[in-house]
């Protein structure tokens, strides 16, 4: 292998990225609305806004506060719902020289299996990241992602729906994220990414009032990113499967940080929001240091 | 979706940047790929953080005010948080990163004759507007704020060729009272040819629901430039939600500039 | 009541503080160390560093890192033990005009209990807070806050060995806190405090090694904000004990969310390090915004 | 506990900053109460954010270099990163909180020729110490760094009276080498006196090990100037942590000057 022409590709699964940079679900629209500001070739792959079976309206505004350091979202999973995704959104993406990834969502294990079973059948998705940080409307509504027996319920159910890759993506409220990670590892999902947000909140001093419609949101950027590491270094080595990381990701140095714990992979999301050109930034810094210091492949990156 | 002009995130140089008030300010940019796709209404992203800071995380929204020769754009913003305070802080020479231009800005229609109606800091993007008008048609910009020394500005609105009506609450200039005030009766003298006009207008919340109220009754068409929180401004994070009559709109994309009677004004904001 | 002189003065349990600001453990050292720096006699109070039955050295450095708003420590508890701190730090806090707390810790319940015993003997003692976020090293190392039961267990322990206020102070790495809350409170504790640090890490990519000698270290600062004031949020609304609401508050208004959440008092921990004075800045922030507004009590300034 | 000599945290008016090499900056504050107590070898905590942000944290730790008239400090720094970055950007005229004096200094005695030892920007702390000493005795400074331009302010330290010794790495100024082997022949041409020698020595953690070693050799006590990551720098985090030879040490409090005895020198920085 050539010291100067590191190899950037990286597999999970079955899936094949040509590197490790990924957009992250929620951050990038459908990707079109990114058409104009980032090129898509330079990219591992992209993660499209969370779909519901349904379309659904999201929450009440206001949506957002900023935090330091960090970005409070209740965005409420709005989204044009999958038969509008895939008819009016899919061939977009894919013209793209990128890996596409489909983030699905649902208030029970039916819905989850029931997209999984029509991105199955449509032309141009690589793989599905599953987000089980919602909450499991029929019972008691505490978020999947928080039980480890939940997760593994809808892991099994999606992966029998679909001969897609299938990435379970944690949610990081939890005690222990690796009893999940474990736990959706046997029923068979092909990788986990971690973390979706933490939960927040913010208030308004001069109205009195929490800051968003919905009280609660998940908090997003660089200030989460040392919780996120530490679970993902904690999941890499607990689990067999892959390992994408992702949280508060800006930069080359801190994709590297993630790489060096074990991810396979990383995701960046709420930094595509601030600069649009962010990834592509990151797959050149990777690059560069790869190339600096003679790492042959993404995986020797990792550190023990 | 309509149809998307290219945008850009260009490293723009600060080439003026003047305190024109108290807290309000004038920056001046040289960010020639931004400039000559941007058009009246439209808004940039304008990163506020010091070189390896974090924090504040986002870039702040603010509307062009003015394109000018050699590629140079220029904001008219108000410090009213840290964020702003920051930018202030900012001296020609530095670079700025600037995301632009975005969203959807005003309709003009060439056989309509336009009056503006801006309050407070609302009159940032008609500055723009004004200058786009004026060549092809008679305007009028009716101006409002609380007191004189906030109508910074109303020089370069009157070398446009508009007609600017000026009110202030505390009567230091012009109409003592409220942009509705003067826009009342602008309308009545207008009375015969209001069906030949259309308002475009931008400032609070309360203003430009009393001016598209009043626009409503004699049936006059009404824009208005909203805004609400964001964290990307260009269609990505669905953070920028508003209620319209009948769906969320999203400021960034569907907006700034939306047609009155599509918003739900009684949500207030 | 005068409009115009807010009352600042709480109550937690059967402990009276003159206002709501007190110093958080870990942040203010054994008192003396800010004594030039900080006029004490402004403060609600101040709790001290964590004090074990025998002395701690602590961990290996590097112990600590910088991050995005916030500050990774891994101190391991370094401490005198009770027996110095009884001797040689008490005398000199009895001196100041502030109430004092100390936090306890132990590696199981019989330490615990037997600090709890001798702070009951010793002057100058207000309350005891109980940092539950330490490894229950008898039954496998997880803390005992991570799990209802144990942190009931400590609790019990606690209340049976001493007269003095027990605040249970809580750690935020569990799925569901008010459920921890609720088994605290049942077991006797006079009130909660929350939130402590969240588990994170960094990695150093130039030596590629994890930066904290103790590779995980716990998160504190501005970056973990709007996670506490959601954690207070909720637990004040799950239990009916005083809630003291902890996690980086910087300023007044960051104090007033959380007493706005419904907070009794707050602790002020990480910004004392950057900027010694901040408890004294917050107690005349939080008296004009009362004075301002009209608002005469703490307790009013709490919304629904 | 040692006696603790007051500390203030002082909004701190800029005076002067200049550039005096590629990424070497000298920093001029008007800090009256921390200048008044301060003592050679002590620092102060300098905070390097802008106002409004709350990133970077931390404030950073800096050597007093030198106090001068008018209760002024000075601080000789290099720009590593972003806080030194940010830093580098203020001017005069801007604030800046500095808090100090912290920790403990060099301990000088009375009868004995103090030899000062600097490496880069180790020699931040010794300007201070040498015009400290300079009035009452002989003193001797040997300075090293990769290069001629690294050593600026090689006048300020003859200006105090100190016999100046050189080394550069590439010899374009003084002795080729390492400061080391200015020491080695300082120490022979002392031989009959070095008895009656002490060295105080600050620098990258090889250099003062190299230096505390040579010293033991000849029996010379040795001070030396450690770092550490700090997070108050007043004593409150425990964070500082270094190894001793018997315990753990806290770079802020108990030094940042220790006797090259009490470091457990193999486990490095
Ligand atoms: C499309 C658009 C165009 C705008 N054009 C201009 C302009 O030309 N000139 C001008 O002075 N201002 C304009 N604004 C408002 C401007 O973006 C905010 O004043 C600015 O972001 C405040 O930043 P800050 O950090 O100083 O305030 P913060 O400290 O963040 O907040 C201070 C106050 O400003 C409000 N605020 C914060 N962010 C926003 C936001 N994104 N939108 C609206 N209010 C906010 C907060 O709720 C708070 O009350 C525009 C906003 C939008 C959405
Ligand atoms: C008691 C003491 C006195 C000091 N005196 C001086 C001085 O007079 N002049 C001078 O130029 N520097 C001095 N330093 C070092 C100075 O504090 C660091 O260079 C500075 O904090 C780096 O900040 P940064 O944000 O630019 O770097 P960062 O971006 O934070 O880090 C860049 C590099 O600097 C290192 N670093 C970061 N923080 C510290 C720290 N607190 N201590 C040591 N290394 C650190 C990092 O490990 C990294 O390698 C002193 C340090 C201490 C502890
Ligand atoms: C505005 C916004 C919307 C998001 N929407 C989704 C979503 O639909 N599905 C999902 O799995 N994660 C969603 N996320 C979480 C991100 O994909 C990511 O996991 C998280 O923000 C942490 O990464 P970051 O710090 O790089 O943003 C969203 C995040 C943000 C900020
Ligand atoms: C350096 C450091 C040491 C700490 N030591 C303790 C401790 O001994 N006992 C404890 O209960 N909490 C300890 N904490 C946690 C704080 O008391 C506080 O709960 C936490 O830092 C969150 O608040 P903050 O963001 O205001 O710092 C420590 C925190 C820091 C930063
Ligand atoms: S601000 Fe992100 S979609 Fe409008
Ligand atoms: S830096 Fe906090 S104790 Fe030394």
């Amino acid at each position: 292998m050539n010291r100067n022409f590191p190899d950037l590709s990286v597999t999970i699964g079955s899936l094949s990225l040509k590197n490790p940079v990924v957009l992250a679900s929620g951050t990038c629209g459908y990707g079109a609305e990114l058409g104009d500001l980032l090129d898509f070739g330079c990219l591992g792959g992209i993660v499209v806004k969370g779909i519901s079976l349904e379309p659904r309206a999201g929450n009440p505004p206001p949506r957002l506060v900023e935090t330091p350091c960090g970005l409070l979202n209740a965005i409420g999973l709005e989204n044009v719902g999958i038969d509008a995704f895939i008819r009016d959104k899919l061939p977009w993406l894919m013209g793209m020289d990128t890996a596409v990834i489909v983030n699905i969502l649902g208030d029970e294990i039916g819905e989850y299996a029931e997209i999984a079973r029509k991105l199955d059948d449509a032309k141009g998705v690589d793989a599905v990241e599953v987000n089980i940080s919602c909450p499991n409307v029929k019972s008691g509504g505490a978020a999947f992602g928080t039980d480890p027996w939940a997760a593994a319920d809808v892991t099994r159910a999606v992966k029998s729906a679909t001969s897609l890759p299938v990435i379970v993506k944690l949610s990081p409220n939890v005690t222990d994220i690796t009893a999940v990670a474990k736990s959706v590892a046997e029923a068979g999902a092909d990788a986990v990414s971690l973390i979706n947000t933490l939960l927040g909140m913010s208030i308004d001093i001069d109205t009195r009032r929490p800051s968003l419609g919905n009280v609660f949101g998940g908090l997003s950027g660089p200030a989460i990113r040392p919780v996120a590491l530490r679970m993902v270094w904690q999941t890499v080595r607990a689990v067999d499967i892959p390992v994408v990381g992702i949280g508060g990701i800006s930069d080359a140095n801190d994709a590297l940080e993630f790489l060096m714990a074990g991810a396979c992979a990383v995701e960046i999301g709420t930094a595509t929001l601030v600069r649009p050109g962010t990834a592509v930034g990151i797959v050149e810094g990777i690059t560069a240091h790869m190339e600096s210091r003679g790492v042959p492949a993404i995986k020797d990156l990792r550190i023990d | 979706m309509e149809r998307m002009i290219a945008r850009f995130d260009e490293k723009a140089e600060i080439i003026e940047h003047c305190q024109a008030a108290e807290d309000i300010f004038v920056l001046k940019v040289a960010a020639p790929a931004v400039s000559a796709s941007a058009r009246p209404g439209q808004f940039c992203m304008v990163e506020v953080k010091a070189v390896g800071s974090s924090d504040p995380l986002l870039r702040r929204p603010f509307s062009i005010h003015a394109r000018e020769d050699g590629g140079r754009l220029s904001f008219l913003y108000r410090r009213v948080g840290r964020g702003t305070d920051l930018l202030s802080r900012m001296r020609p020479g530095e670079m700025l990163n600037v995301l632009g231009p975005l969203g959807r800005g005003f309709r003009v229609r060439p056989d309509i004759t336009p009056i503006l109606a801006g309050g407070g800091m609302g009159m940032a993007p008609l500055l723009f507007l004004a200058e786009y008008c004026a060549g092809s048609m008679d305007t009028f910009t009716i101006l409002g704020g609380r007191t004189a020394s906030e109508l910074t500005g109303l020089e370069s609105f009157r070398r446009t060729g508009t007609r600017v009506l000026v009110a202030t609450e505390d009567g230091s200039l012009g109409t003592r009272g409220m942009v509705t005030d003067v826009l009342d009766g602008l309308l009545k003298t207008l009375s015969e040819s209001a069906g030949q006009c259309e308002i475009h207008t931008c400032g609070p919340w309360p203003m430009m629901r009393a001016v598209y109220e009043m626009a409503s009754q004699s049936g006059i068409p009404c824009w208005v430039s909203l805004e609400s929180r964001m964290a990307c401004g260009t269609g990505l994070c669905l953070g920028c939600a508003v209620y319209g009559t009948e769906k969320i709109l999203h400021v960034c994309r569907e907006g700034p500039v939306f047609h009155g009677d599509s918003i739900r004004w009684r949500d207030g904001q």
